[in-house]
């Protein structure tokens, strides 16, 4: 396949996971709503708020990273969507993935907090300030649960390429890593919770305690920037999880299932849940997360 | 209650004693012997739980009346003691050490009546008026419609009736 | 501090932090880089209504706190000077508008102690009722909210849509729906209407499976105790040194509260216990505040039942035009759901009151005491401490 | 600007005074905190874009409403029901936003004390244009009950430009959402020009804020 082909694809799919991403975050709205006893957001809600964000006015900026922010962070949805193969055995949907495609998205999943860390800083707000404090020390526990249940998972498998993994799992539902290594399926399951940051670990963003953390001082197109990568990045990891654990998906039908019940599992504990404080959150992923990632470990040892 | 007010008539020479319901009492107290009564019925008389402490501006006679208000959560008591002081360079002396709540009370007679109490901590900060640039603002004499009106941009179209008179007009 | 028991527990001794000075003062210099002033309020989504606080931080820890208040001053202390006391009654329900039907029954009882008018029953019936109702749907709101400041949004969302239902009974019994005016002096405005009584219990058919689910949703939460039990502790001594009142000293284990201790109205004649707790952490006060929901219930059923079916609503005043309050002073006191609520009303014998100060309970707890219990609170645990002892800033500086 | 109230200066704060500080290299520096450490731009009329381009805009921004989370006064208590199973205005795309740089809709609820004033001036030049105000309750139009307080503004629009009033004291959720209603009527026909209004009579509301606010203390413009 030519290069050129290879980019309507990507770009393709990319339009794909954005619309789904939103579609998905409206989704989850509704139902926090529903449990509420509300009707909530329409479900066009999203793209009408992007459309307002990149159309506002006035921009006010706070120097040249504070540009940088969000582009280093859409840079990591980005990174981590052109190295994932979405749909197994599609020549198409898989992007650019290669044999150590795995180890790449690890490095992306912390390049956009580390961008996104730089930026805020630029905007001199405490609020930011403390925001991400709190996401690094967060974010640096969660990867170690999910390193370990992935360094599990490269021990079973002997492969670090995401599609040899999906590839090991065909061929029926117990094939599946959920059922082969249920361990780091476990560890990696509750560091998901982390990483898509909803209570009780949206410590981050708490709209109440810090409002809103890294993103106070951003606006208008950077906001649009931000919530587009959030919308790419929610499905991306979704789709990761997937491909993982849940024996991937050979069409985007089963895509969008399945990134919808691995997105709506950390909502569903969200919505009980308060927030934890952020050692309290850092105590939690190291007790029983990493414990389920150390016995994944010594099991294929 | 009766042995509580006669106790403190004893020693400190109350006046002017009304027993407003069967648990409340207003008593009258000099104004140099007011710190005195009030520890003493704290330590001594068990009146742990201060209600409140507020001033009253009687400008006919050129006087603020100091009113604290004690309560004893064990009899279930209150004693108000009232004391005044003159208008001219208002000072009094400060409670805050008998209670952590009161120099929040004398930092706002601070403002709002330019009752002076010296030692009080942050006595002097402005707490709930800011960049205030007038009499203080809860003083009879202080005409607070006249000073809305010349500096709030008012609407205009706004008629003001007397009630009373009003009424009768549209009764009759 | 606790110890550290393990590794996982661990947590940083930080009493000894900020170092202190010679002379007892805390050692906080600006310029040293160790420290962080942040202000979070009056625009700050979990600040309790509109005050600030001034917060000195050093890592996560706040070394040093001030409040500051007086965004919502109208000056109704002044207002009411120049104001006839008939007029002074909508004027004063405002002053806070969290529970607005204190203000009027304690206005009313002063002008009617004042000049020595007796209230029918049937009014003091139909008054107990309305203060009963107003705590109700105040702690409909401040119940579920506690948890609201962990982000824990769905018991707020549940509890607020009781506390329609409940402000359209208000609604239905006095033709207001935040703001009532309903009790004037001399009595009330006007009876029950038809089949209030069902609607009522309907509506407290719901809250009762609200408390339910609010049990298993807060009280049960494995987060939200860990997030609460031992957070925001208020020594048994601070309650006399501070002057606390309400659910915040009776979550200390004093048992005070105004309708037992000082009767008024129809409470001598109904049956209640006081709530108490005593661990007097964030929990113990959100505890207090769910009994209290549940208390408030019970009593709405008892007055209901126990409420004659006609009967005077109003004594005869004079013409509130030329009303004139004979010279005196008084203080009276009722329990909102903060806690002691108090007028002191100074009359000259003309039209206009003299002076009339309100004693509200969030004027100890949200100045001196809130100062106090935030030094070496973490700053995640800063509006949970605010919202546990239900701070309302518009009675603070009125 | 010229600076007319001649009480600025009697309150102006310590950190904010004209000062001489030493630089590391130990030369001094002459420092006016007000001046030298904020922007000091003018706003600026931004026209709109083409008529059809603007009118696709407009619908956007009517559709998508963000609130900030401030309540200034008592109408604040109005906010939650608005938000709950009751009336739900998630529904018409009104959202609540916690931080002023991210939303649009100024929900002025109800009286404003000065000190209140001059926190809702700086919060308002924080938002990003277009902006809305939404004035809730009579004592922003002429001062409702406090009408003779020494402490309360009467008028709104004398400090900043408002573009719908929901008149009662105090409004219910009901005639909130009416008002929300009316606003995106205005915007989608575009006559919500609120920040422009600001921008072209700038003096004015600079003069009108300065009478009024002697703890002035902040930089003239907040952006």
């Amino acid at each position: 396949m030519d290069i050129a082909t290879k980019l309507f694809y990507v770009f393709l799919g990319l339009f794909i996971v954005l619309n789904w991403g939103m579609l998905m975050s409206a989704t989850m709205r509704k139902i926090g709503a529903r449990i509420a006893g509300r009707y909530g957001i329409p479900f066009y809600q999203p793209w009408i708020d992007l459309v307002k964000l990149y159309s506002l006015r006035d921009s006010i900026t706070h120097g040249v990273m504070f540009y940088l922010g969000p582009v280093f962070r859409l840079a990591g949805g980005l990174g981590m969507f052109l190295f994932m193969p979405m749909i197994f055995g599609s020549e198409y949907f898989s992007n650019f993935s290669f044999a150590g495609d795995l180890v790449l998205i690890m490095y992306f999943q912390f390049f956009g907090m580390l961008g996104m860390a730089l930026g805020a800083s630029e905007g001199a707000h405490p609020y930011s300030a403390i925001g991400i404090s709190r996401g690094l020390s967060q974010f640096t526990t969660i990867e170690v649960p999910m390193t370990l249940a992935i360094i599990s998972l490269a021990i079973q498998y002997h492969t670090l390429s995401i599609s040899d993994i999906v590839a090991a799992q065909q061929g029926g539902i117990m094939n599946w890593t959920l059922f082969t290594n249920p361990f780091a399926t476990i560890a990696a399951m509750l560091s998901l919770l982390g990483a898509f940051g909803h209570s009780p670990f949206n410590l981050v963003k708490a709209p109440n305690e810090i409002p809103i953390g890294p993103p106070t001082e951003y606006h208008s197109s950077f906001l649009g920037v931000l919530r587009t990568n959030a919308a790419i990045l929610h499905v991306v990891e979704a789709v990761l999880f997937m491909n993982l654990f849940f024996g991937g998906a050979t069409s985007w039908l089963e895509l969008i299932i399945k990134s919808f019940l691995i997105y709506f599992w950390s909502v569903f504990v969200g919505v009980v849940f308060p927030r934890f404080r952020i050692e309290q959150s850092v105590q939690w992923f190291l007790k029983i997360p990493l414990l389920f990632g150390v016995i994944a470990i010594i099991i294929f040892m | 209650m009766e042995n509580i007010i006669k106790d403190i008539q004893n020693r400190f020479e109350v006046s002017d004693i009304v027993n407003q319901r069967d648990n409340i009492t207003f008593v009258t107290c000099e104004k140099e012997k007011t710190i005195a009564l009030i520890t003493h019925m704290k330590k001594n008389l068990g009146f742990k739980h201060f209600v409140l402490m507020t001033a009253v501006d009687w400008i006919e006679d050129g006087l603020f009346q100091l009113t604290y208000i004690l309560n004893n959560p064990k009899k279930k008591l209150d004693v108000a003691i009232r004391t005044f002081i003159s208008r001219e360079n208002a000072t009094m002396e400060t409670a805050h050490k008998l209670w952590k709540q009161v120099s929040t009370y004398q930092r706002e007679l601070k403002e709002m009546f330019g009752i002076d109490f010296p030692g009080s901590p942050r006595v002097n900060e402005s707490f709930i008026l800011e960049g205030w640039n007038d009499i203080p603002p809860y003083r009879r004499d202080f005409q607070t419609k006249e000073y809305a009106e010349k500096t709030y941009f008012p609407r205009p179209g706004r008629k003001t009736n007397d009630p009373s008179e009003y009424m009768k007009k549209n009764m009759s | 501090m606790k110890k550290q028991k393990n590794i996982f527990n661990w947590q940083a001794d930080r009493s000894k932090y900020p170092e202190k000075k010679k002379n007892g003062k805390l050692d906080i210099d600006m310029s040293s880089g160790k420290f962080v002033k942040l202000w979070q309020g009056p625009n700050h989504p979990g600040i309790t209504g509109n005050m600030s606080l001034e917060l000195t931080i050093s890592g996560d820890e706040v070394v040093e706190a001030k409040t500051h208040v007086g965004y919502l001053h109208r000056g109704f202390e002044k207002l009411m000077e120049r104001r006839l006391w008939i007029q002074c009654f909508p004027t004063c329900v405002r002053m806070c508008v969290a529970e607005p039907d204190y203000n009027e029954y304690l206005l009313a009882k002063s002008a009617e102690e004042l000049s020595g008018i007796e209230i029918p029953e049937m009014a003091e019936w139909l008054r107990t009722l309305v203060l009963e109702m107003a705590r109700l749907q105040s702690l409909l709101r401040t119940v579920p909210g506690q948890a609201g400041t962990l982000s824990l949004g769905v018991g707020v969302q549940w509890g607020v849509y009781l506390r329609d239902l409940v402000l359209d009974l208000f609604e239905e019994l006095t033709g207001g729906r935040v703001y009532h005016m309903y009790i004037i002096p001399g009595g009330v405005r006007g009876l029950l209407p038809d089949g209030f009584k069902k609607r009522m219990e309907e509506v407290l058919k719901k809250i009762d499976e609200f408390v339910k689910n609010i049990e298993n949703l807060m009280f049960n939460n494995i987060v939200f105790k860990k997030r609460t039990i031992g957070v925001g502790y208020i020594k048994p001594s601070w309650i006399d040194k501070y002057g606390i009142v309400g659910p915040n000293a009776r979550a200390a284990g004093f048992k005070r509260d105004v309708r037992k201790d000082y009767p008024y109205l129809k409470y001598n004649e109904l049956d209640f216990e006081v709530t108490s707790e005593k661990d007097s952490d964030i929990f113990a006060r959100s505890m207090v505040r769910k009994k209290e929901l549940i208390m408030t219930i019970d009593l709405i059923r008892q007055i209901m039942a126990k409420m004659p079916k006609k009967g005077d609503i109003k004594a005869p005043t004079p013409n509130v035009l030329h009303w004139k309050i004979p010279k005196g002073e008084t203080y009276v006191r009722s329990e909102s759901s903060r806690g002691e609520y108090g007028f002191y009303t100074v009359s000259d014998g003309s039209k206009t009151p003299r002076r009339i100060n309100l004693r509200g309970p969030s004027y100890t707890h949200a100045i001196s005491l809130l100062e106090r219990m935030l030094v070496n609170a973490n700053i995640a645990d800063v509006h949970s401490i605010m919202v546990s002892l239900q701070t309302c800033p518009p009675e603070i500086e009125r | 600007m010229t600076n007319e109230n001649k009480n600025h200066d009697k309150f102006l704060h310590e950190e904010n005074k004209i000062r001489e500080v030493e630089a590391p290299d130990g030369s001094i520096i002459k420092v006016d905190p007000l001046n030298d450490y904020f922007l000091t731009d003018r706003p600026v009329v931004r026209e709109p874009k083409n008529k059809v381009v603007e009118k696709f805009l407009n619908w956007a921004r009517a559709e998508s409403l963000w609130v900030l989370g401030f309540g200034t006064g008592c109408g604040s208590i109005e906010i939650p029901p608005l938000v709950t199973p009751r009336f739900d205005a998630y529904r018409f795309g009104v959202q609540m936003r916690p931080t002023p740089r991210q939303s649009n809709v100024f929900i002025i609820s109800g009286y404003l004390a000065v000190k209140t004033l001059k926190r809702v001036i700086r919060t308002y030049e924080q938002m990003q244009g277009p902006k809305y105000v939404l004035a809730l309750g009579s004592c922003t139009i002429n001062g409702g009950m406090y009408w003779d307080s020494y402490n309360t503004i009467n008028r709104l629009d004398h400090f900043i430009p408002v573009d719908v009033y929901v008149a009662g004291c105090m409004p219910r959720p009901e005639a909130l959402l009416a008002g929300f209603a009316k606003l995106k009527e205005r915007i989608k026909a575009g006559r919500a020009e609120g920040a422009n209004e600001y921008a072209e009579k700038f003096d004015w509301y600079k003069a009108n804020q300065k009478k009024i606010i002697n703890d002035w203390n902040m930089p003239d413009y907040n952006w």
